[in-house]
Formats: C-alpha cells, structure tokens, sequence
C-alpha cells in the first residue's frame, strides 16, 4: 500500500516543556533528499533525534515501508546512518580504528575495501592513522562523514553536515550524497547553507 | 493502585485531594492529641527503661513508616516507567522526603534512647546499621531526581533506582543481619518482641495509626505543591 | 555478539592508550590501603584483625572512582547516541561497558590485592582468600556502579552522587566478601560464603543490564 | 583580585545552582566511613582505634571525587580558554578554583565529622581534635588534588604519570591529621603534630597555584 | 615607528611535531578585518591560538603597537575577544549569567546596559533566563558571540563564527562586525564560508 519508503506523519516534539513543533507530516521516496531549514532553535536537531527515536515524540507515527518503526527499534536503527552536532569519535583512537570500531558497534563485519574506498572519498588516506585528538576541527567532521559512507544503511540523518568543511570537502561530501541518492537511499539533513544537491525543503518555524 | 489509576490525571486527583485534605488533617490531629494523652500521660512507665519507653510510641511506628515509604516510592517508580503516569512521577517526588523524615525521626529518637539505654547514641547492630542504609538509599532517590535541569529525567532515573532498590532491600537486610550475629555484638538490652503488655501495645498501635494518617497527610499536601510547582513552571516555559 | 565483543574490545583499546588511567586507579588502591597501617601503628594484631574490611573498602572505593566516566565519556563526544543507535540490544552494550571496565579495574585489583595484604600480615592461605573473593565479588561491584554512573549521566558532580547512589547497593558484597576472608582466618565457612558472594554477583549480572539500558535510554533524550 | 573574586563566586553559583551537589559529597562521606565498620566489623574498640584514620581517609575519597571535574569542565566546554586568556595571572585563577573547592567540601566535611565520630565512640574532646585538624588540612587535599586534577586534563601520557605523583603526596597531610587526632587520644602532644599538619597546608598553598597554572597551560596548548 | 597595531613576522608552528605554518608574517590596521582562509588542517585555529599565546610558537614574534605581545601577556590578553569552535559557556548558568561572569573574568566591572545591548544584538532577549544547557547549536553560537562583543577588546580573534547560525543571526554577526571595525577594531577570523565584510584575506596552505 505505502508507495514511500518513509512516512512520517502527525509528529509533535517537546524539548524541557516547550513545544518545538506538531502536526508534522512528509513522505520520503527512495532516492529523495529533504533538507531541513529554519531558523535557530525551530527544531531541526529535535527532528532528526526524534526519526531516530533518541527523543521520544509526544505524538504522531513514523513509517519505514508501511511499518511503524516503534514496532522494531532494532531493524529501525540499522537503517540509520547518523551525523549528529557531536562527531561522537574517540580522540585517543586513530582514524581508521574509529572508522573500523563504529562499523564493530553496529554488529556489522569489518570490511577493508570499503574501509578504504570511505576514506578515499574524503580524502583522508593521509590521516588514517592519526589519533583524533590531533585532527583540525574539519578533519574530524571529515571523518564523521567517510563513517557515515561506511555504515551504507539505506536513510542517512545528518544534522549540518557542511560545517567546518572546506571547498573541497564540501563537493566531496556532495559526490557522496549524490551517490548514496542514486543508489536509492534516503537522506533528511538540517542545514543553514545549501547543500548544492538537489531534493526537497523542509521549513520548520 | 487501582486508585491510582483513576487518580492519575492530575486534574482529577486535585479536586480528589481538595476534598480530603481539611477532613484529614482534622482527624490526624484529633488522633494525635488522644495518642499523644495516652503515650505520654496514661500509659505507665516501664519497670526497666521508666519514662524513656515513651520515645518508642514515635520511634517504632517511624520505622515502620520509613519501610512502608520505600516500598510506596518502588511502587510509583514502577507505574511512571510502565504506565507512564504523570502522576507517579509527582507523587514519587513528594512522598520521598516524608519517608526519610520519617527514617530521620526512627534514627533520632533510637540515638537518644539508646544513650541512657546502651551508654552510647550508636552502636553496630544489625537492626539500626539497616534502618541507617535505608535512610541512603532514600537520600540518594532524592538527591538523584534533584540532579537533573530537566525535572522528567530525574524523576525517571529516581523511579529506576527505587525499583532496583527495593530489589536489594531484602539482601541488604539479611546481609546486614548476617554481618552482625557473626561478630558477636556488645550485647543489647531489648524489649521482649511480641510479649508487650497491653498498656503498651494499645497506645503504641494508635500512634502508629496516627503517624499513618500524618504520612498520608504530608503527602497528599506535597503532591498538590509539586502540582503547582509543575504548572507554574510549564506555563514560565510557554510563556 | 559480534556487536558486544567490538564495544568490549574497543574500551580495552581506549585503556589501552592511556595504561597511566588504570594506573592512576591502582595506586589509589595501594595508597588507600597503606594509609592504614601507617595511620594506625604496627600493631600486628590490630592489622591482621582489619586487613580485609580495609582491603575490600578500599577495592569498592578504587572501582567506584574510575567509574564515573565509563559512560560521561560516551556521552559527551556523542557517542554514546551511535550506541544508542546499534542495531542489537543495549543491554548486551551495557553488559560489555561493564565487562571492559572489570577486566581494567576488578581483576587488576584482585591480582593485587594479595601483595598489599602482606604488609598487613595476612596468612598466605588467607592472601589466596582474599584474591577469590575479589576475583568473585568485583564483577558485583562493577555491574552496580555502571547503573549508578548510567543514572548520573548529565548530572553535575556526577562522581560524588555515584558513589552515593552506589554504595548501599554495594553493602552485602562488601560484608560477604570481607566476611569469607575472615571466616576462613577465624575457621569460619569459607566456602559457604564465596558461594553467597557469586550469588550476589549473579543477581546483579541479571538485573543490573536492564535498569542501566533503561537508564541510558532516558539520558540519551 | 576583581577577577579572583569573580571566579570564586562564578564557582560558589555554579554550586548554587545545585545545592544539592554539596549535600551529595557528604552523604558521600557520611556513606563511606559506615562501610568501613560494615567491612571491618561492630566491635566498639577496634572502632574506636580506627576512627580517625578512617575518617580522615574518607575525607580523602570525598575531596577526590568531588574534585575530578574541577578543571574538566572547564576544558571541555571550553571555558578554560577563557580562563588562560583573562587579563590577570593564572596562579590566582587556580587558587580561586581550590579555593571554591575547598568552601564547598573542606569546610562542611570538617563541621560534619565530629557527628560522625559519635558512631565510632569517640570522646567529645577527641570529636573537637578531629574538626581542627580538618579544618587544618583539607585545603592541601584541595590544592593538591586540584593539582592532580589539572595534571590529569592534559592528555599526554606524561600527564597521567604524573597524576600518580600527585596521590602520594596526599599522604603526609592524611598521616598527621589522623596522627593528631589518635595523639590526643593516647596521649601524645597534639599539638605539634597540628602545627606539622597546618605546615604542610601552607606549604601546598605556596606551590601548588605555580604547578596548577603550568599544568592548565599546557593542556589549553 | 610602527605604523600597524599588529605585526606578525615570521611566525612558525608545529603540531605535534607536525610543521603546520612558518615564516608567516602580515601585518594589520585600525578597522581592518583578516579572514583566515585554507583548507581543513591548513593551520587556522593553530594561528587563532598562537596570536592568543594559547599555543607557543616555534620561531617569530608578535608585536602590538611596536612592542612584543610576549613581554607582558596578561596586558595582551586584556585585550583579545576570542570565539573558539568551543563555545566556553557553562550550560548550567542562563545566558545572562554567562555573559556577565565572563565579563567579570576578564576582571571588568559588569555592565547592565552594555549587557542589554550585546544581547539585542543577536536577539538573545527571549533566551536571556534559560540555561544555555537548553539552547540549541545556533543560540548557544549566538551567545558566544554576544560575548565577544561585549568584551569591548580592541582585537577579535574569531574561530568560523558563522558556524550553526541562520541568516538572520549571520547578518546580525556582520553588523556587529562592522561596528566594531568602524569603531577602529581589528578583527582576525578564520572561514570556510564569505564572511560578507569587506576585508583582507590570509591564505593558508
Ligand atoms: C538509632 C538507633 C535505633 C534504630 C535505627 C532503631 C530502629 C528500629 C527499627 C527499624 C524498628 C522496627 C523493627 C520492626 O518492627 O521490624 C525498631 C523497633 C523497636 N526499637 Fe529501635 N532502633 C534504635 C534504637 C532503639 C533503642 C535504643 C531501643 C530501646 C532500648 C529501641 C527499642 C525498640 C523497640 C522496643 C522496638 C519495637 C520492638 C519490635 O517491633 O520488635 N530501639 N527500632
Ligand atoms: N535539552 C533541551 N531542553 C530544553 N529545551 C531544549 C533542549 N534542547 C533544545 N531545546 C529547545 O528546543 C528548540 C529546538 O531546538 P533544536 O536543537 O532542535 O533547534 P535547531 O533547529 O536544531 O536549531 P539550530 O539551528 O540552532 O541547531 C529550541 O528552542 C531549543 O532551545
Ligand atoms: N593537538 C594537536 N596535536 C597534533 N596535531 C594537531 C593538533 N591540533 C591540530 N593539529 C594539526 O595541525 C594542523 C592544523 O590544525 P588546525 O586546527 O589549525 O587547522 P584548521 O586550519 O583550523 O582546520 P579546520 O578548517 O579543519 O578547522 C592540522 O593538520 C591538524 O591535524
Ligand atoms: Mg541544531
Ligand atoms: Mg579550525
């Protein structure tokens, strides 16, 4: 019956006893991108946290493929990939480890190929075995990135992807998307500068 | 808790408490006065402790209490994280400080009775070392759901520990029980348990029926401040 | 599993890069302990008579400190939300989290405990106690203190308020643990009491992965 | 001073703000010297032997835990840059800290463990020794456990070696402020292991600020 | 003799042991603005905080107003303002309270009116009593801002202060930027992004 992979439907958000927003309601189709805007504080990381269920919603459902999510957070949460505010890497541990570690967590195998074709894609062959804590502040959310690459989940959420990107790595992360898209995966992204990739526009107020 | 799920929306245990508050309170003090007559004045002094037996008309009944509080506050854990019960959360939060008040008074008035009685406000015995773990476990289930800005997360965090609390109790108690009788304890001077005379027993269940009624009484009246307290600060939030 | 074992291995990696952390841990323990007799003079009667109560303290006190971070860490750099959003049970995470932590704090304890128990003039026999009950009870200790650190999460002075929480929580391992070592040095039932001991573990390693998921769960909001 | 001033009372609000923090370090205390007996055993006289070493050494425990975020907080929010860029010397910035610290902790743990004290039968007279040497000693375990506490912000391994340098040297001030304390009790002249102790304070106050300020530097490199 | 407030001569950094920049000099004027441009790693935050004595250069010198910003560091820090890619606010104090124990750090005397001010500036009124715990990416940005220009510093070291904020708060950060230049100030900021004020540029490689 569902012809979109992801609806969302009727959702309403509190954060500390305000309401952020209610009665939201998209679909998303495969291979759709929705970029989330608005201004500062109208709710766009709550969104994304509450799609991945790390907030619970006062109300409205979430649909994967005619499901409601809730229903199985476990299957849910392996079709996420996710880029939150924090980068959520260890600085003691290098590159490649926090590559290879995060794709441990999700119960998936280590796969070295793909290792390398990720971090090819942001250019960070050079760094791979560098610890974190020594990477520039672009370099890390490079790293968060190329994770996100590597986890090849099917509905990426990515809260400002472009921040502290340079020129090149803002194209770099725009290849990666565009190919994620074509491949028919999903993507919801907050931003404030555009994405340079085509798809739809959330605004929230 | 088939009353509390009637009650659980706060609007309606509101009007509920509107109603029974001035009747309650009047009834506790009414019964406190009568006990307090009989404990102190017609109940006669014991032949070994004399007049210091009176402490025990407020200390066993606290004990008690203080028991019966933790296992309310495992109770309202429960319905908060299972139901869901905005109600529990608020209740949790307002009865908490009434059952260590009434582990407090239990503590206090075992101290100053155990002076003239054991020639020392403490000593290691099993009953007060648990009676003492209680009264942590009941600070840290406050001190926990202080802890947070976001009042919600702190009742939720607090509600867990006074599930797995409530769990350890009984292996808190008989480890501390154990812990005791194997080294041999400075030999305490005790009442005989069940062998009470009725002169004693009488007074001592009305005060603990009076105590009830001021546990219950406290309660309620912390319940609907934390009502109000919640309202205004949800209405500051919207504003 | 697969899943549990690389959050396990991933923590030890972490220790792993920074040994001065379990260190640090250690010679608390050694320094906790040494305070005693220092403090206390050479009596040697005094010493023996204490020796495990203080060891076994000064073990839940040294666990205790290294735990406030096991998952502030995690939940400061984010990654603690990647956890959250593994596809497989938090509890098994929990689990693991608490595993990694015994295997750097409880085991290196146990292991050495029997040399600090030297300086207070235990029996050789009663050194050997005292490193099983250890080596039975710490689990009990970390599992514990992972629910107090899973609960304090994003409150202040977390440290402070984990002990608290954790410490009456921890109180029948502490007495049945002292309490083996000093039954078998006063011809007690030593075995009778280890087994008690691994029950309590036992009952925490049932319950405990549950109240800390759920614990995590509503920090990660 | 404005600055010195500004800081110590940016700290005192911080507190402020979760008055509940304070009362957590002492329930802490109070928590931890009822395990010792718990450990050790009821009996009256082996307690009273104890006490002060106990005591004292829960004060220990209670000041480091408490003391672990003093800096990391501040470094991981990034407040410690503006600390190292504020137009006055550090040292002082890092004395208002332990400073802060000490009103805190020090002072309430000192007013609170004559009470204590009453559960392990100590006399009156040997409760009033115990609150001065407290009261004498806790701004060192301030001092240098806000040394330890800084060392251990700077990631280096260096760093975490050196953190182990720092818990011995809580040592003395613990061993002549339970030394005082079992003094007066057997007889022997309080008072000058009170001076000592009251010396090793001052001496914590005149180098630690130097080494804390140094080791705040190079972590904000 | 000095014709420029700030002289920059030769300056060379290492990052763990590392060569990030050297012989790197420039010189800047009364109401001039230097935006740091340059790839991710290139050195930016590292020069950010060398001029702020945050990281000890390996060669060069720093000279303000003709004399060596190293012979007297405290007077050299009175007078930066600086934004780093951390905020440095404490989440439980509102936004007030931050604001005016910053100031009090810097061992000013607290200002009510310059207070109200900064935080119009940046339309932080509505925000002023919440904690900053509760803010999101974008506010808690615009409070740090509001901080520096609070300050009053003669020099703004800024670390990609556009970072998380919405349109209306990056023309706010302009207008901000602008007053201060006008006003004779000098303002350093490293960007990946148009700054949108006219100014100097200082490529990094
Ligand atoms: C701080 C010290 C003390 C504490 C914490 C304490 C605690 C308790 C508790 C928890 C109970 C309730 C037991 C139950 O019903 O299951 C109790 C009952 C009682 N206590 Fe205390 N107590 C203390 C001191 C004393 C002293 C000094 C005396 C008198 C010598 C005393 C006499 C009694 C009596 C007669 C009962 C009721 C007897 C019974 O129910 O078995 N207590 N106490
Ligand atoms: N933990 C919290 N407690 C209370 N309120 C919060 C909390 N987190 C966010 N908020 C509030 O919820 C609203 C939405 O925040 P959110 O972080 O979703 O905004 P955003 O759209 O991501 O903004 P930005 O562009 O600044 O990142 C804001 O008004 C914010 O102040
Ligand atoms: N603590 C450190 N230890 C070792 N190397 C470091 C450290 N911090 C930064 N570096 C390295 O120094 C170089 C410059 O880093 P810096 O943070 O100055 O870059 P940046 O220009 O600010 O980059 P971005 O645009 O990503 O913020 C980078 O190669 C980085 O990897
Ligand atoms: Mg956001
Ligand atoms: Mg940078």
């Amino acid at each position: 019956m569902a012809s979109f992979p992801l609806e969302v439907a009727d959702l309403a958000c509190r954060r500390g006893g305000r309401k952020v927003f209610e009665r939201l309601s998209f679909t998303l189709g495969s291979g759709e991108l929705l970029a989330l805007v608005g201004r500062n504080g109208s709710g766009k990381t709550t969104l994304l946290r509450a799609l991945a269920l790390l907030v619970r919603p006062e109300a409205g459902s979430i649909h994967w493929q005619g499901k409601d999510v809730r229903a199985e957070p476990e299957a849910w949460r392996g079709r996420l990939a996710w880029l939150g505010h924090l980068e959520g890497l260890k600085g003691d541990l290098t590159v490649a480890e926090n590559l290879l570690a995060a794709e441990r967590l999700r119960g998936a195998p280590p796969a070295e190929n793909r290792l390398d074709s990720a971090l090819v894609a942001f250019d960070l062959p050079p760094l791979a075995a560098r610890p974190v804590r020594t990477l520039s502040a672009g370099q890390r959310r490079r790293t968060a990135l190329a994770r996100v690459v590597l986890t090849q989940a099917p509905l990426w959420l990515l809260d400002e992807p472009l921040n502290a990107l340079d020129a090149p790595a803002q194209s770099a992360f725009r290849t990666a998307l565009k190919k994620h898209l074509a491949a028919g995966g999903l993507a919801i992204a907050a931003t404030h500068a555009d994405l340079g990739v085509p798809g739809r526009t959330l605004e929230l107020a | 808790m088939a009353d509390l799920h009637f009650l659980a929306n706060p609007a309606r245990f509101r009007r509920f408490s509107q109603r029974v508050l001035p009747s309650l309170a009047f009834a506790t003090v009414l019964m406190l006065a009568v006990g307090l007559y009989m404990a102190l004045i017609q109940s006669p002094p014991d032949y070994q402790q004399g007049d210091t037996v009176r402490i025990m008309f407020v200390h066993v009944p606290s004990a008690w209490l203080a028991m019966a509080g933790y296992a309310l506050l495992a109770g309202l854990g429960a319905s908060l994280l299972i139901w869901r019960h905005p109600l529990a959360a608020l209740m949790a939060r307002a009865s908490a400080p009434v059952g260590a008040g009434f582990c407090a008074v239990c503590l206090l008035t075992g101290a100053l009775w155990g002076r003239p009685m054991w020639g020392a406000y403490w000593v290691w015995d099993a009953r007060l070392t648990s009676m003492l773990l209680l009264f942590f476990l009941y600070l840290g289930h406050i001190a926990l759901s202080r802890a947070y800005d976001e009042p919600e997360r702190g009742d939720r965090a607090a509600a867990i520990l006074a599930l797995v609390g409530v769990i350890n109790l009984p292996i808190i108690k008989f480890s501390v029980d154990w812990w005791n009788t194997l080294h041999q304890p400075a030999s305490v001077a005790r009442l005989g348990g069940p062998s009470i005379h009725p002169s004693i027993l009488i007074p001592l269940l009305w005060m603990a029926a009076t105590l009830f009624l001021l546990f219950v009484l406290l309660v309620l009246l912390r319940t609907d401040t934390e009502i109000d307290r919640r309202r205004l600060e949800n209405a500051e939030l919207q504003a | 599993m697969s899943g549990f074992a690389a959050l396990v291995a991933r923590d030890l990696r972490l220790v792993w890069r920074r040994p001065g952390d379990v260190a640090v841990v250690l010679a608390f323990f050694v320094v906790a302990t040494t305070l005693f007799p220092l403090g206390i003079g050479p009596e040697a009667n005094v010493l023996a008579r204490i020796a495990a109560g203080v060891l076994w303290c000064a073990a839940l006190f040294a666990a205790l400190l290294s735990l406030d971070r096991l998952f502030a860490a995690d939940f400061e750099d984010g990654t603690l939300d990647l956890l959250l959003l593994a596809p497989w049970p938090l509890e098994l995470a929990a689990l693991a989290k608490c595993c990694a932590h015994w295997i750097v704090t409880g085991l290196p304890l146990a292991l050495l405990a029997p040399f600090l128990g030297v300086a207070f003039g235990l029996e050789p026999g009663v050194l050997l106690a005292l490193a099983a009950t250890l080596l039975v009870g710490t689990p009990a200790l970390s599992l514990i203190g992972g629910l107090a650190a899973a609960l304090t999460l994003g409150a202040r002075k977390s440290g402070a308020l984990l002990a608290l929480l954790a410490l009456p929580l921890c109180v029948p391992t502490l007495i049945f643990g002292s309490g083996a070592v000093e039954a078998l040095a006063t011809g007690g039932d030593f075995g009778a009491h280890l087994a008690v001991l691994a029950a309590l573990a036992l009952v925490a390693l049932a319950t405990t992965p549950w109240a800390i998921a759920a614990a995590l769960r509503q920090a990660g909001e």
